[in-house]
């Protein structure tokens, strides 16, 4: 493709980013929505404690189009020569401004650059789905019906591996859990999370976890109706006291503050940073952390999750075996797949209730 | 299936009242005269305040009461700029949502996730035993209960008082208004106005009663869906109703389908209530112009 | 012989009577400044300094990029406008610019996804012509045929037309290489939209300015733009002087959403080279209250485009140099239009 | 004279209203200058005069709706200002407009409710009897004929407790019969102590039902409150006109036998704007250089047939042929040599924001162009021409045809319509509506030409006496279905009258 074609060429610079006096975030979403953009917005000002001389230039409700290469050019104007492009969708216009500024690094978060990485790009993302697997082992500890809820957005893979992960955690413990998982076709659209929440507790489903920008929805309804709630993106046991378990949201700022570091020493080209970096439970600190427990966990669970996470530190949560909806097995049973063969997972495993577009 | 059946039902007075407050609002506007496409705006501005002051008062009754104030607020602007400025209807409605739309984004960032207490469901005594009707109509939240009175109230209104005479007056022939003494462009303002508060307490509803939360831009086109939803209930309040709760049912499909692993093309499932509300519209076609007020059909040419 | 009793009303502000262009200007000054002031003040309650808010964000759009930048944004929204002054002088209220602008930019893709090679361009822009042309085809059958009114069907299509994309998008156009991503795979290079000498704008801006101008030509001089203004005027006139008026009405539409396509596949092959989600960041709206900007007058049309993308353009500077919320640009533009739809005007005389 | 009041009972002798030197004008237009007028218990007081007399402006100064720039109003002797129409209620002053107030998609109740709080259905069923009006008070306006619409409005008028009720031109839309059932509604409030003022047109209504006439000319009062049976038709007349007006020649050659029918309609039937059925099995021919007049009471089907003959409306059964071709639409029927002069130009000819210049190229069957584009200038030449041959001055040819006064709409009409030399068939529906005494003329005239040069032409009115002296036959219409055809020379007035009400023949 020649977005990333052209980011190969030119590229002059030896150090990207180097004494930059600024650094730029942008988020699709508000920077307050209590979910994804808040998350990385707070990472954002702890690079700004960590730097105080450096500006740090935020803007939110970026599209995930042409309109987020004019942004980031914007605060390239304004010095910024390290840029975080923080969503999925800025991937496209985040190559396209590293190509044309060979001095800027230019880091997107989550998704993959699947053609030659530039010198002054990269992406990175922490293994979302390992403390989602966790915490699918608190509900299917907690589970009395043997069903569970996901509500999500849209298919896209991080969400397939978030939703395999929390139904393999579960089975781990309860093999007989079930996921149930509805779509809402928006990233925030809480009348639509209300519905799909108010449906899955009246098919028995008494624990709901979901993927979605805006959470708070879904954890009233589930606690309103006095079922258990696995959080995402933060920990909301404030709105969900009784019904909370756990769940899994983010922390940034160390690994932001340690691109940054990477950058302004001069040292970007070549890091590891300049490639998809995945961090997880297997290769350092993952910045996709557990929530805090509820009250209604109990020690023989904690123990069990305990002993998951320190197995993760050497496998993962898709170690083979693991069989799609049709039984077919899709990881031969010994077999520990890498972080890449995991973001291309485009199925269903057996046990998750619900189906998947065909592309 | 026929728990299918009941759990759409559900589904759709639970996702259908929001819609019906601001299609009866609208109903209130277009009986006198006017289009409000800016319905969508005062369902948010509902939505934001209802929500707002719910959270700082504790009390989401007030939420409701300050949703239906600063719907009917937003309306206002509609209601000046084309009663008294005589501006574009549809070009000013849509200006009026993208101002809603700013508004309550630059001032509800504030709210997002932020805790606040809401309407919950109560089981009216005996009503909600019924087999079938129990469930689908008795198990909701007050500000639901008060929806299933205002379609009546607003059919009773506009027949049997002389508030609502004036109302359809303004909408028939202005000018006979004026004929006997009366101001049809204040009558017409405050029908906008009052329009706009109702779709506000729709949003509040929607906020502090459905999805528990505030959001931007959350209503996400249920103003509009209202505004279509007039046209093919041919200004009645009663169709409306019938309506707002057949475009829930078109909402509630998807997730109940869902929850029990059955699943049609979500995209589909979708645009199901915009294809519906096309079908109807098509199907009723020059039928529905002809029962308009006079006054609107000049406006829809 | 009738008695009128209430004022005359000039029936649409199209037809209001022309006035000199002095007043005319001081309206224009008048409303533009009572929508600042009203800015202001709310710039105030969020805690910003109005003055050098909106100093920054002036001074903001004249750098050469962002002279760029408003030309690349500007270039849609030109089409889209012209998509609804076109139809307007027919009397039709073309709301669906949105969905005409993404089912163009679908066509478009749809041609670049099966033919490649020199003929793949010049096939895009016909393919989201005929797309957008079909989209607002459905709305004008509605109205022609069975009577419905098209403002709203417009409107409702527009979400259909999302979901058309959407559901395109995630299953069977998705990008096998795309890990995922809900997104057509990219144009190919010879499928884009070739550059302006050396600057960042696209080609699609020369397309949509020879537009305005065809469509100015079309509206002022041919017999064809009379007919539609006496369509316009008032249908009966039409039907009785032997104008085959419903077919006036559906080539005007027609040639509406063919514009409004256009943009879309513009947009698509000029800037963004994938189908996406959030592809049309509401060109279409904003291209509707353009048109009504200029009274639905071609030329003045084209200058109420450029103003809308300046003022986005200018918009970031609101997030980056003052650190107000992004909504905060809604909320100008939205005052600037209320001010310039409801104050300039001349008024009928009451 | 004296009589009783109708409220409280006394007698007397003060007139109930009464203006003195009222004067208005409108820009250049001196509409009222200097008018006295007054109308006193149990009298009728008939106002007559020209188009743009000023009739209506001195009755609308007198219901608030202009405000006089000087003069003086007195109610019951004691004087008044008008400020509006609401306050000339309260006064006791009530009128009936030409074009009538009401909100068709209300019930008559709902409509007098408008205008009288709290009132019920009973209220006004009990007060129609009294006054002798039938009306249904449930029935919705929309449903009801030209005449019940008439009578809902003076009762919702004698409801708001007016004494003085003013009618302007209400006979006009009024059938023969009706209109002696009008005359018996206005006897009764006569007799029971009301004032009444009548605007008419016609003679020999003001000898029919008025004590006392008043004659506008320009603006002033050329007779003033005085007993019609003391004049002679022609003195009154030419009181109204300023000279004499000499009739139309009374002879004319027969059209000739034998020819085949121009236009020929068989057993026709067509929807109406509601969608019901509005004309009924319709057979009729026009032949070459014949002129056929047509009948009815308002909303009889008239407008259907004419738009049925221009190809404007479908038959929805039966056959329509112009010249021996079957018209299948209004392009067709253009090119086929069909004109019409539209019942409500307005809303159904005029093009807000056009020209009258524009508007002559809409009428023309080919619109000269070059290129893609229109020849304005030959537009023009064709306009002058047309004008020239017509004879209607008409006003600039820049000037936007809404801005227009009714009359001057008209003229367009007219020029455009009957300055085609090359129609085979004329339909004009209408056409005298709104004109002076002179215009009205000048256009009979050129309908007569266009008889002589071998056109078929059909003509609506709703003035007899206009159809009689024009027309060779007169075709009736009653509810959709032609009732019957008389020969116009000779025609009994009563008995065409009785045709339009549906009775037998
Ligand atoms: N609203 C107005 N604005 C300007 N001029 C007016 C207005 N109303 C009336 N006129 C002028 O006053 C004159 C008198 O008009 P008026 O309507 O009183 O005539 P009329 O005697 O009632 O005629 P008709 O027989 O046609 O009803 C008209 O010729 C016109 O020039
Ligand atoms: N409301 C109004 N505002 C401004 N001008 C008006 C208004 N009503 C009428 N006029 C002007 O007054 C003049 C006469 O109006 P009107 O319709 O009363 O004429 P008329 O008496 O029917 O004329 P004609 O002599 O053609 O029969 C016209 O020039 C018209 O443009
Ligand atoms: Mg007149
Ligand atoms: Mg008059």
């Amino acid at each position: 493709a020649n977005t990333t074609g052209t980011a190969t060429t030119g590229t002059t610079s030896a150090s990207p980013g180097k004494d930059s006096t600024a650094v730029g975030f942008i988020f699709v979403g508000p920077k307050d929505d209590f979910g994804y953009n808040q998350a990385a917005y707070q990472g954002s000002q702890e690079v700004a404690k960590a730097y105080p001389n450096l500006e740090v230039i935020t803007a939110e409700n970026v599209p995930e189009d042409d309109n987020a290469a004019r942004v980031m050019n914007s605060m390239i104007a304004k010095g910024a020569k390290i840029i975080f492009a923080t969503s999925y969708g800025h991937l496209d216009a985040a190559l396209k401004v590293a190509a044309e500024h060979p001095d800027v690094a230019v880091v997107q978060q989550g998704n993959l650059i699947t053609t030659a990485v530039p010198k002054n790009a990269g992406t990175f993302f922490g293994t979302v789905y390992e403390p989602v697997y966790l915490a699918g082992i608190a509900a299917g500890k907690a589970t009395k019906s043997g069903k569970l809820g996901y509500v999500y957005a849209f298919p896209i893979t991080q969400t397939i591996d978030n939703i395999n992960a929390f139904e393999l955690g579960a089975q781990s413990v309860n093999p007989a859990a079930q996921t149930f998982a509805v779509s809402t076709s928006s990233w925030c659209d809480p009348a639509k999370q209300a519905e799909a929440a108010a449906n899955l507790l009246k098919q028995g489903v008494d624990v709901i976890t979901q993927h979605q920008d805006c959470t708070a929805t879904v954890i009233k309804a589930t606690e309103a109706a006095g079922a258990f709630t696995v959080g995402y993106h933060a920990d909301a046991s404030a709105i969900a006291p009784k019904g909370w378990l756990t769940g899994s949201q983010w922390n940034w700022g160390p690994l932001y503050t340690d691109i940054v570091k990477t950058a302004l020493g001069g040292g970007f080209t070549g890091s590891k940073y300049n490639d998809n970096f995945r961090v997880g439970y297997r290769t350092g600190e993952n910045p996709f952390v557990q929530s805090p427990y509820g009250p209604l966990v109990d020690a023989e669970t904690k123990a069990a999750i305990e002993k998951a996470r320190d197995l993760l530190k050497t496998s993962s949560p898709f170690a083979g075996p693991v069989t799609d909806q049709e039984g077919k097995v899709r990881i031969p049973a010994g077999t520990v797949p890498d972080y890449t063969t995991i973001e291309k997972i485009d199925y269903f495993v057996a046990g998750v209730v619900g189906t998947l577009p065909k592309s | 299936m026929s728990d299918l059946v009941v759990d759409v039902l559900t589904g759709a007075v639970r996702g259908g009242t929001a819609i019906m407050f601001a299609a009866l609002g609208e109903t209130l506007a277009e009986r006198a005269g006017v289009v409000n496409l800016g319905t969508e705006g005062s369902m948010l501005v509902g939505a934001l305040a209802g929500y707002a002051v719910a959270a700082e008062t504790g009390t989401p009754w007030a939420g409701l009461a300050a949703g239906l104030v600063a719907g009917g607020l937003l309306a206002l602007v509609h209601a000046v700029m084309v009663v008294w400025r005589r501006a574009d209807q549809f070009a000013t409605g849509l200006t009026v949502m993208f101002l809603g739309l700013g508004l309550t984004s630059l001032f509800g960032a504030a709210y997002v996730g932020r805790a606040a207490p809401g309407f919950d469901p109560v089981a009216v005594p005996l009503l909600s035993d019924l087999p079938v009707l129990g469930e689908v109509l008795f198990h909701h939240d007050p500000v639901t209960y008060l929806s299933f009175a205002a379609a009546p109230l607003m059919w009773w209104w506009l027949r049997g008082t002389r508030g609502g005479l004036l109302l359809r007056t303004a909408g028939e022939r202005a000018d006979v208004l004026h004929v006997h003494g009366y101001r049809p462009g204040l009558i017409r303002g405050a029908a906008v106005v009052a329009g706009g508060a109702l779709a506000g307490v729709g949003g509040a509803q929607l906020a502090t009663a459905y999805a528990h939360a505030w959001f931007e831009g959350m209503t996400a086109g249920r103003g509009f869906i209202a505004v279509a939803l007039v046209i093919f209930a041919v200004w009645r309040p009663l169709w409306v109703m019938a309506g707002s709760y057949l475009f829930g049912a078109a909402l509630a499909l998807a997730p109940a389908l869902q929850a029990r692993g059955l699943s049609l093309n979500q995209f589909a499932l979708d645009a199901l209530p915009f294809l519906i509300t096309l079908a109807i519209l098509a199907i009723l076609g020059r039928r529905t112009l002809r029962a308009a007020p006079e006054e609107l059909r000049r406006v829809f040419t | 012989m009738t008695t009128q009793l209430t004022p005359d009303r000039v029936a649409s502000p199209l037809l209001a009577p022309k006035s000199g262009f002095g007043p005319a200007l001081a309206r224009w000054v008048g409303a533009l400044a009572g929508a600042i002031a009203i800015f202001s003040i709310l710039l105030l309650t969020k805690g910003a300094d109005p003055i050098a808010t909106l100093v920054d964000m002036v001074v903001s759009t004249t750098t050469g990029a962002s002279i760029e930048q408003i030309v690349i944004k500007a270039a849609p929204l030109v089409l889209a406008a012209m998509a609804v002054v076109l139809p307007a002088r027919a009397g039709l209220a073309n709301v669906g610019g949105e969905g005409q602008v993404i089912i163009g930019a679908v066509a478009g893709a749809g041609v670049g996804l099966v033919v490649s090679g020199p003929a793949a361009l010049p096939l895009m822009l016909i393919g989201g012509a005929l797309g957008g042309a079909l989209w607002a085809g459905l709305a004008v059958a509605l109205r022609v045929t069975v009577g419905v009114n098209e403002a709203v069907t417009t409107l409702l299509l527009n979400y259909v037309a999302l979901d058309v994309m959407l559901y395109l998008i995630y299953e069977p156009w998705k990008d096998a290489n795309g890990s995922g991503q809900p997104a057509t795979p990219p144009l190919a290079i010879e499928q884009r939209l070739p550059l302006v000498g050396g600057t960042a704008v696209h080609m699609g801006i020369v397309l949509a300015l020879v537009a305005a101008a065809a469509v100015w030509l079309t509206l002022r001089h041919t017999s064809f733009g009379f007919r539609l203004s006496v369509v316009g005027g008032n249908p009966e006139a039409a039907r009785r002087a032997g104008l085959p008026v419903a077919r006036l009405l559906v080539t005007a539409m027609l040639l509406g959403g063919a514009l409004a396509g256009l943009a879309g596949v513009i947009h698509l092959a000029g800037i963004e080279f994938k189908l996406r989600p959030g592809l049309t960041t509401n060109i279409g709206y904003i291209a509707f209250l353009a048109a009504w900007l200029a009274r639905h007058n071609p030329l003045p049309a084209v200058a109420a485009a450029f103003m809308l993308a300046a003022i986005t353009v200018g918009g970031d500077s609101l997030q980056l140099d003052s650190g107000l919320p992004a909504a905060t640009v809604n909320v100008l533009m939205a005052l600037i239009l209320l001010a310039v739809l409801g104050w300039t005007a001349k008024r009928s005389t009451s | 004279m004296t009589l009783t009041d109708p409220r409280t009972g006394a007698k007397t002798d003060i007139p109930l209203l009464a203006v003195r030197g009222l004067t208005r004008r409108f820009g250049e237009v001196l509409a009222n200058d200097a008018v006295d007028f007054d109308v006193r218990p149990g009298e009728v007081h008939a106002l007559v005069g020209e188009n743009g007399a000023g009739k209506s402006t001195l009755l609308k100064l007198v219901y608030g709706v202009h405000r006089p720039d000087s003069g003086d109003i007195s109610v019951e002797g004691s004087p008044v200002t008008v400020g509006s129409p609401a306050q000339a209620r309260s006064l006791g002053i009530g009128m009936v407009f030409q074009d009538l107030r009401l909100v068709p998609a209300l019930s008559v109740t709902e409509n007098i409710a408008l205008a009288v709080r709290g009132v019920k259905a009973r209220m006004i069923a009990d007060a129609a009897a009294e006054h002798g009006l039938a009306v249904d008070p449930q029935a919705r306006v929309s449903h009801l004929s030209i005449g019940e619409r008439q009578r809902a409005e003076i009762l919702k008028v004698l409801m708001t407790g007016s004494r003085i009720v003013i009618l302007d031109e209400p006979t006009s839309v009024l059938a023969p019969q009706e209109v002696t059932a009008l005359f018996a509604v206005v006897e009764r409030l006569r007799a029971t102590g009301y004032g009444v003022v009548i605007v008419t047109h016609k003679l020999n209504e003001v000898r029919a039902i008025a004590d006392r006439v008043t004659v506008l000319r320009g603006g002033r009062v050329i007779l003033g409150g005085v007993d019609p049976g003391n004049y002679t038709d022609a003195e009154l007349v030419e009181a109204m006109v300023g000279r004499a007006v000499p009739s139309l020649p009374s002879e004319r050659p027969a059209p000739p036998d034998g020819a085949a029918a121009v236009l020929a309609l068989r057993g026709v039937s067509a929807y109406g704007e509601s969608g019901v059925i509005r004309l009924k099995d319709v057979t009729l021919e026009v032949r070459p250089g014949e002129l056929v007049g047509v009948a009815g009471v308002a909303g009889s089907g008239q407008r259907e047939l004419c738009e049925v003959a221009c190809g404007l409306r479908p038959a929805s059964s039966g056959v329509v042929t112009v010249a021996g071709v079957e018209v299948t639409g209004p392009r067709q029927a253009l090119a086929g040599g069909v004109c019409d002069v539209p019942e409500d130009p307005l809303a159904d000819a005029v093009v807000p924001g056009l020209t009258i210049v524009e508007h002559m190229a809409l009428g023309l069957p080919k619109v000269p162009r070059r290129r893609a584009n229109v020849d304005w200038a030959d537009v023009r030449r064709i306009t002058t021409e047309l004008e020239e041959r017509v004879g209607l001055q008409m006003a600039a040819g820049h000037r936007k045809v809404a801005e227009l006064s009714g009359g001057n709409v008209q003229r367009v009409m007219l020029t455009r319509a009957l300055g085609r030399g090359d129609s085979v068939l004329v339909v004009a529906a209408y056409p005298s509506r709104g004109l002076d005494i002179a215009t009205t003329r000048r256009t009979q005239e050129l309908l007569l030409e266009r008889r002589a040069a071998g056109a078929a032409v059909l003509v609506v009115s709703e003035d007899l006496d206009e159809l009689i002296s024009i027309s060779d036959r007169i075709a009736v219409m009653h509810d959709g279905h032609l009732a019957g055809i008389v020969p116009a020379r000779g025609a009994d007035r009563q008995e065409i009258g009785s045709l339009m009400l549906g009775g037998a023949r």
